[in-house]
């Protein structure tokens, strides 16, 4: 495998795929820095399980974006060698695991748990719609990932009602994590000609589609935890687009180092 | 002292002992300390094999690594359990651990440098554990020998995949890459076969331990075995081991090897390893930083219980 | 400037440069990182600077000892290209700007200002010394650099003698990180025969040569600040051979991804 | 009355004021807004940049950024101190950035996201600051004069610095260099134009201070004469502005450019900026974080007067 930067073309499908399988990837790699450092071993096994299904959900979708571009990369050249604006995430996976941005380990479970639960039935909706896709390959992947990401679902609310409806402290960080978090929620639903394109080819739903479902889903955990919504933010984040945090530069120059600084090696 | 006689016949017809049955204080005492031991090494043996999760080189690999950390955990979750039959609560382990009275395995005081040693780990420390722990599944105390049927099977496993993953670079990678591997096997063969423990002649536990079937062979033989299985292995792969000393002697069939250096492993099992600082910080502070968390489930838990009444 | 890893040769000369050049270096780095977080504006201004000349002092240092190893290597390739094992500067220098490892921003201004003055009270002798290297690039560069230590390790002394003899707050916390730096303070003055070489080929002195003036001027400063030393550990880190902590690895990963990721740039 | 009819008197006469002077109330209170907010702006926008210290490309790049920086955090200390000229402390003037009652520029609410941008921030954001500051050299308050002639000095520094390090990439540099710029191009060039302030028929603090001699010249006119001076450099470096409307008219003998989104402008003014949340975040946990820090040096300062004292 070659370590020189690549670019994908601008077909809308292999963009709307990768808007997917790099949010799995980078939220994934967020998770995984979790492992040995969460406050119960039962939470180290479960955050280091949903990275793992998050990877394999990742590895699905790079393989057929990487088909779909038709310029040879497999889902490795993908993962590592494109460059920070041609990462195609909501900026919301990359955010570090603590809402101040500063300490790699372990992070702010609050905000973690948080996030989880908003990807997650994202994810959940977006799988079943995507179990419906034209593309029988696609198809394939949202069948398997709807279950995992259900389970993923599952286990953030009852944290996140856990943590909101515990403690007065919990409570408290559980509601800062939410007021960080909620402008970039926005993302997730902001559609564009990428995603009418994959709606209109029968590839997968519009952005815009999930959203009163997502909204449905979490105003009821949220209430179950006895947390307020904050007032809705002006701010969009357009990670979709490429233009990300400035946190993503420093989860890339990690990711991406061996494959960087060992050119054309096997592994 | 009837019981105990009676134990002792039992554990000399090689009887099972089962949580619930009469065991003499010091029985159950040993067994604790070392389950708990084995428990604690699991949770801190996750530290320097996540800390190349983040920089995986590809993402077979990136998934392979998670879900062997991932069984790791639960190889300390049913470690933990074991242990708990005895007696013993959860809390109670990590609140010896954390103060410092309990042990972990002292290998994992050292650092993972290189992505080979993710490798370099899956095949020769977790070999190492196996030799050792393949015994424990005829251990005396059924539980723990239950636990330790499903632990080795799983290592195996992990041994298996880290040679391969090395296998790989050695048979295709660059020449950095092949570097790479051998200076990881330079790093962790001695200390590897530190992991047996004292020589017999310096062990103190072990002979209690025989007597009582927990521990089934000695280091010092299991120390022989680990390295006539490990280097038909390495050369398999195409690398040395640091021992100049080491050759096959064709009369006992087997290979003579080097001195260990006791030194350092003692120096390293009293606490002045280079990891064994941070190792025990990080437990700590995952600890201590999640204590909210744990307080706030608690508090959930008591507030459903009394709407549960109420309802 | 290629991308592909380089490798040094084996002569003492420059190991010995690289181990004093790859410590200004790392050092200089984990400085860089307070930049913009520290507790007063003018220690964002204080450790910036710090930062600056210690780059200033590795890239002499770094350029001579690529003209010793005779390969070609400049100041960036050496800086840039090497593999972790390659990297010769002791442990301390790598260690994270907090004890517990945890956190890029801000780190702990304790161990910071401790670490600072442990190392600058070192190069200072050093520099001293290397001032009659009978290398003249090496001399010029001690001759230049002197000042530079000298005054990095008054304005540290000071901060540690304010937070020593400080608050009870401060106090403890200056105490816990000079036990968590007691054990890698070691590996300043542990010879072999790379330094012995030097020193017998007059290029400077032995790392021992520096130990009993470096201790004296410790211990003032300690006893100033009422703290205590530790007791001896020991552990004795061997960074100047390659070992490192795990920190070095992910340090790096940040610090070489420009160069690894755009192969042939000029920049 | 009288006084303020004399202070309008010398201000008419292009008289500077010094500290010691009087002044009104209103004037003294516009200069601590503007240069607190202009030194506010100083010590965020060390953060965007800071961001790019440990991944600089070379050595010498990473000097030229460690030296910029520290030139920054050097203008908001004597921006602070002609500040406090005027009888407020850093303290108070701190206080209004963490609790966001006091504003910083707004341009350092964007993301720098590759090394480009650091480029870029010299070129186009140092050189719109340098257009907005020229004319506060001769501002009527000398101290904030005086302290303006040094910042322009080291910002020019600054802007050729980095200028030239984008010539460098454009001229010798890959095709992924290349790109790299006109990207962090098109990223800042909307921005930077904002950095005059919204348009002079919405500009709603101009007038007062046109008159008492704080501001020299209109937002449009500076926006105007910074696009004049750019565009030009922009050819000579082989970059493009992402403005489909920018046309040189020959008749006024400037550039014609496109209508700026001013809904961004004031969204982002507004908080509802990439950055806004975490800028102001990283400033109140560092000063919260280095509260012991402070405590402790006043601690020791009075120990050592009491100290002194008995003496």
């Amino acid at each position: 495998m070659s370590h020189v930067s690549i670019q994908v073309g601008n077909r809308a499908d292999v963009h709307y795929l990768l808007r997917i399988a790099d949010a799995c990837l980078i939220l994934s790699q967020r998770l995984g820095e979790w492992c040995g450092h969460a406050p119960i071993l039962e939470e180290d096994l479960a955050l280091s399980n949903m990275a793992l299904d998050l990877v394999g959900q990742a590895r699905g979708l790079l393989t057929r974006a990487g088909q779909l571009d038709g310029q040879g990369f497999d889902e490795d050249q993908l993962a590592f060698l494109r460059d920070e604006r041609q990462y195609f995430n909501p900026v919301l996976m990359e955010l570090p695991n603590s809402a101040d941005g500063a300490g790699r380990q372990p992070g702010d479970f609050a905000l973690t748990q948080l996030r989880n639960f908003g990807v997650a039935t994202w994810l959940q909706l977006l799988w079943a719609a995507l179990e419906e896709s034209r593309d029988v390959e696609v198809a394939a992947i949202a069948a398997k990932a709807v279950k995992e990401a259900r389970y993923h679902q599952q286990h953030a609310a009852d944290w996140v009602v856990r943590l909101g409806d515990g403690t007065a402290d919990s409570s408290a960080r559980m509601q800062a994590a939410l007021v960080v978090l909620w402008p970039y929620f926005n993302e997730l639903f902001v559609d564009d000609e990428v995603s009418t394109a994959a709606a209109a080819q029968g590839l997968g739903p519009t952005w815009g589609d999930l959203k009163s479902d997502w909204q449905a889903q979490m105003d009821e955990v949220l209430a179950d935890a006895q947390l307020k919504p904050p007032k809705p933010s002006a701010y969009v984040p357009a990670g979709r687009l490429g233009i990300h945090s400035e946190h993503l530069g420093h989860l890339l120059a990690e990711m991406q180092y061996l494959q960087r600084a060992y050119p054309g090696g096997k592994w | 002292a009837r019981k105990e006689a009676a134990f002792e016949a039992r554990i000399a017809a090689g009887d099972f002992i089962e949580a619930k049955d009469w065991m003499p204080e010091h029985y159950r005492k040993t067994l604790v300390r070392q389950i708990s031991q084995h428990a604690h090494s699991e949770i801190v043996g996750m530290l320097p094999e996540g800390n190349w999760i983040s920089r995986a080189p590809t993402l077979k690999r990136k998934a392979i690594l998670l879900a062997k950390v991932q069984d790791e955990g639960g190889h300390g979750l049913y470690l933990y359990a074991a242990a708990e039959t005895l007696g013993t609560s959860r809390d109670q382990m990590l609140d010896a651990l954390h103060s410092g009275k309990a042990k972990y395995s002292s290998i994992f005081n050292y650092p993972t440098l290189t992505w080979a040693d993710i490798g370099v780990i899956g095949w020769l420390v977790d070999g190492a554990a196996i030799m050792n722990q393949v015994p424990l599944c005829r251990c005396s105390f059924a539980p723990y020998a239950r636990a330790m049927i499903r632990v080795c099977r799983e290592e195996s496993f992990h041994q298996r995949q880290g040679y391969e993953s090395l296998l790989v670079m050695m048979r295709d990678g660059t020449e950095a890459q092949k570097a790479m591997v051998q200076d990881a096997v330079n790093r962790w063969w001695w200390p590897s076969l530190m992991m047996f423990g004292p020589a017999d002649k310096d062990s103190s536990n072990s002979e209690q331990s025989m007597r009582w079937g927990i521990k089934r062979i000695s280091n010092d033989d299991l120390r022989q075995k680990f390295v006539d299985a490990t280097i038909p292995q390495a050369e398999v792969l195409g690398v040395t081991v640091p021992d100049a000393d080491l050759k096959w002697n064709a009369e006992t069939g087997q290979y003579d090897f080097g001195a260990i250096d006791w030194a350092e492993f003692w120096r390293v099992v009293g606490g002045d390893g280079p990891c064994n600082r941070e190792r025990l910080a990080t437990r700590v502070k995952a600890w201590d930083d999640g204590a909210w968390v744990r307080e706030a489930a608690l508090a959930h838990a008591k507030k459903q219980a009394t709407r549960a009444q109420a309802a």
